[in-house]
């Protein structure tokens, strides 16, 4: 069955939640591949979302995070202050979904300005939201984003989210309770961070993708794993529970 | 301080009686239930020079940011949820004609538990290693008397006016709002001023699961506006309109059609 | 951290695998829902060296420490509703048998809030005039960092473990209560390890008006004590027993009449 | 119709709630006071009970705070902390009732300790509860209390809840936001804070009692105002609701 690059994130994301009880998931790729999971190998998996459901069960997609169906079907529902004082702070979940403007070698993220400087900004995107609290006090962190020399930075303009901040031990200097990006998921494969310098390397390609192709999508000298794996293609059970989803 | 009950009057008196040029206004309601009809009725009103404040400015917002009302604007995430961005506000800020106070959803929200609790600070762990508080202000760090551990301080929003759409309110002016209910308890409490706009007025609230009930001592005035939050969600009123959060991408990047959309308000 | 679903098991069980001698416990419910068989299975179980935890100890607080569970209180309303004295308790501090750690209702309860947010304090406006500072260690001032203001920190509940009892769980451990629900979702948040007594196990939990829900993976243990809260109230399932209190006072009063209740046991 | 000291402190309370939107009321005789109001000349008045009722409408005095008649008729239930942050802190009850073990002149208030010191006390009360912050931040407070040199103290032994602190400015000094004890309603009359001095004066003898059986009742030399007046015995509607409200 062929499939697009799209698809493949989305099945690679699904896949990243063995094992996990509950997860932190924003509108998009994250959405998707967090109920992808919960219709194949996780049924039990508890979606959070932040205006208040947890343990969401939509019937398809939710339009927003927001969204009634979100509600409707959760476990609980909580305000938002609570969501985040009671819920993200306290770490008591155990995977949040982040996307990125920007990210750097040390998968620190920007979604609040690029070039220019904060104050006079080339371009004003929408901003911080829950994403630094997310990427403070989840269990871990995986980010999914398009890989592209302009997304894969030398240095990210503004620091919206910390990942491992400039190497090891910064984390916990800063206080981050959780362990910080564990995977990056792109179009062309899965970056992870190194255990002992958290610089972000190459850990598998996608099917039909080169480390020559991640590499020149990338901003900085991209680490290459030596044992680099390639990531298997979606199932044929993967791909029609997924367009199911998207279709429902 | 005697409180009085709340009056329930047209959306048009409410707002010229609460809200004052220069005023600091909060308009809440996480994706759900955002008080849409109130935000327009403010700028058909022209009103100049408020502080804006919101979690998740989006296209009442960008209109209220287009259409001239907004000095500022303290908020955590400006984008049009699930479409892209917000070509007013990204417009305003880009030209300096709209100064920002910029947070983290986390500390937003703590800013108006602490609002509503008559505190003058929040603390949250948040912000370390961030940019951000080389940028905003109102983000300090605070020392634990006890742990020594290095949190961070969040100012309480100081609010003259704090606005939320909900389902129903009694004739007294009682308001229940049910479903996802974000942060509007803390908008209403930690205001000077309210106003709550509702859907239906009933003889008597039934009191439902997941609600939040505002009973009419807290709350300023009352409106009656059905469709009061659309195009987005009102739970067991009416589904989000999707196709108008994607209409207005194309009005908002063009200066000219929202001049024209201004004129039909 | 991986977090497992509850696990549903006898009273029994449950203190035995949660409770050990010298762990800080709290037993909550604010005079609505007490946990009073979880309590009583504690004294059955002889736990000794607690650090005992609530608000309002009243009289399962009473059985703890007469029965010499406690090492330490927390607490800060510490009487028999509606009837007067708790006389263990009272002897218990009057003859130095019990260490206690005394706050005010505002403060206890933020305790808690600051245990199920895993901050290290909270803030309050509270205590300041009072001689509660010169005797609890555990009030401290803070300043604003804005505003300058003097205000009054405290520290998280450490909690060991927090029990509650509530209405109803379903089968896969999802706990449901409803009415006044006190500082009960805070008690479970708030500790390393927590147990639910329930009055009933159903299929499904139905959303109710003023619920709070706990999700199954928040809770380690739920045990099935149909009468659990007796002789407080458990809404929809039993009244207060007005008469237990009130003879309560005579039993407390007398240390052989207390001798011969622990017996009975 | 004749009744009982416990009766004209009673009706004295439901009194003193005219104009008063909010009160926050404990169990005994201020619930007996705000109920009767509510039954008498302020229907609307809105009852606040520590356990997370706003706006009971209890059908008969309720045995405890947290009594199901009391969720079951408010118009809204909360949590305890935020009753106390949202609703209390915030000053928006306007008048709360506190019992006294111990008062002094300046309305400072006991239940904590009596005789001995702390650490070693004669007596070992129950303790705060929620009467600091019901003392600091309520609107005004109302105290009832029975008059005796045992109650009525020079010194109190332990400051509980603050009145008037030492004297004048003492509230502002220490960031108490509310007006303090405007009324303290005894069994034998009605003491109130001079306007200038914060001192507890006493305004109103109930009838039949002097303002000799007060002083004589009171741990220090205690002031009597120059208009003092004699509380308006209770009428037979009050006793009528009063008897009513008690034996439902």
């Amino acid at each position: 069955m062929s499939y697009e690059a799209d698809e493949m994130m989305s099945v690679t994301a699904a896949r990243a939640l063995k094992d996990v009880n509950a997860c932190f998931v924003g509108i998009g790729l994250p959405s998707t591949g967090a109920n992808l999971a919960r219709r194949t190998h996780a049924p039990d998996l508890v979606l959070v979302y932040e205006a208040g459901a947890i343990g969401a069960k939509p019937p398809s997609l939710p339009l927003s995070i927001g969204d009634g169906m979100l509600g409707e079907t959760a476990d609980a529902i909580v305000g938002v202050p609570e969501m985040f004082n009671y819920w993200v702070q306290s770490g008591r979940i155990d995977v949040g979904f982040l996307g990125a403007a920007q990210i750097d070698r040390y998968a620190n993220i920007n979604t609040t300005v690029i070039g220019g400087d904060y104050d006079n900004p080339k371009v004003r995107l929408p901003g911080a939201g829950g994403a630094p609290e997310i990427a403070a006090s989840c269990g871990e962190v995986i980010v999914i984003v398009r890989q592209s020399t302009r997304a894969f930075v030398q240095t990210v303009d503004f620091v919206t989210s910390v990942g491992h901040g400039s190497g090891p031990g910064d984390r916990e200097k800063l206080g981050l309770r959780g362990k910080g990006p564990t995977k990056v998921i792109t179009d062309l494969g899965i970056l992870e961070p190194d255990a002992e310098t958290r610089e972000l390397v190459l850990t598998h390609v996608h099917p039909g993708i080169s480390a020559e192709q991640a590499q020149e999508a990338t901003g900085w000298d991209l680490k290459i794993a030596a044992d680099l794996k390639t990531t298997e293609p979606p199932t044929e059970a993967e791909l029609r529970a997924l367009r199911e989803l998207v279709a429902a | 301080m005697r409180t009085q009950p709340a009056e329930i009057t047209s959306l048009a008196d409410a707002v010229k009686d609460l809200v004052h040029d220069g005023d600091t206004v909060a308009l809440e309601g996480f994706t759900h239930l955002i008080p849409v009809a109130a935000g327009q009725e403010i700028i058909r009103q022209r009103k100049r020079d408020l502080t804006l404040v919101r979690m998740t400015p989006d296209i009442v917002y960008d209109q209220l940011i287009g259409a001239g009302c907004a000095r500022k604007l303290i908020f955590s995430w400006g984008g049009n949820p699930g479409v892209g961005s917000l070509h007013r506000f990204r417009e305003a800020v880009q030209t300096h004609e709209l100064e920002i106070e910029e947070h983290s959803h986390a500390g937003m929200a703590n800013r108006y538990v602490a609002a509503a609790s008559h505190l003058p600070f929040a603390i949250l762990r948040g912000y370390n290693g961030t940019s951000l508080p080389e940028h905003t202000d109102t983000i300090k760090p605070i020392t634990c008397p006890f742990t020594g551990e290095q949190l961070t301080a969040v100012p309480a929003l100081d609010l003259d006016v704090g606005i939320i759409h909900a389902q129903q309110a009694d004739r007294k002016g009682n308001v229940q709002l049910w479903g996802q209910t974000g942060v509007q308890k803390e908008t209403v409490l930690g205001a000077k001023r309210s106003l709550v706009t509702v859907e239906e007025i009933v003889d008597e609230l039934e009191p439902k699961p997941n609600a939040v009930v505002l009973p009419r001592w807290v709350v300023t005035r009352v409106a009656h506006v059905p469709g009061g939050a659309k195009p987005s969600y009102a739970q067991d009123y009416y589904e989000r309109d999707n196709q108008a959060y994607k209409a207005w991408d194309a009005i908002s990047k063009d200066r000219e059609r929202f001049a024209a959309w201004m004129e039909t308000l």
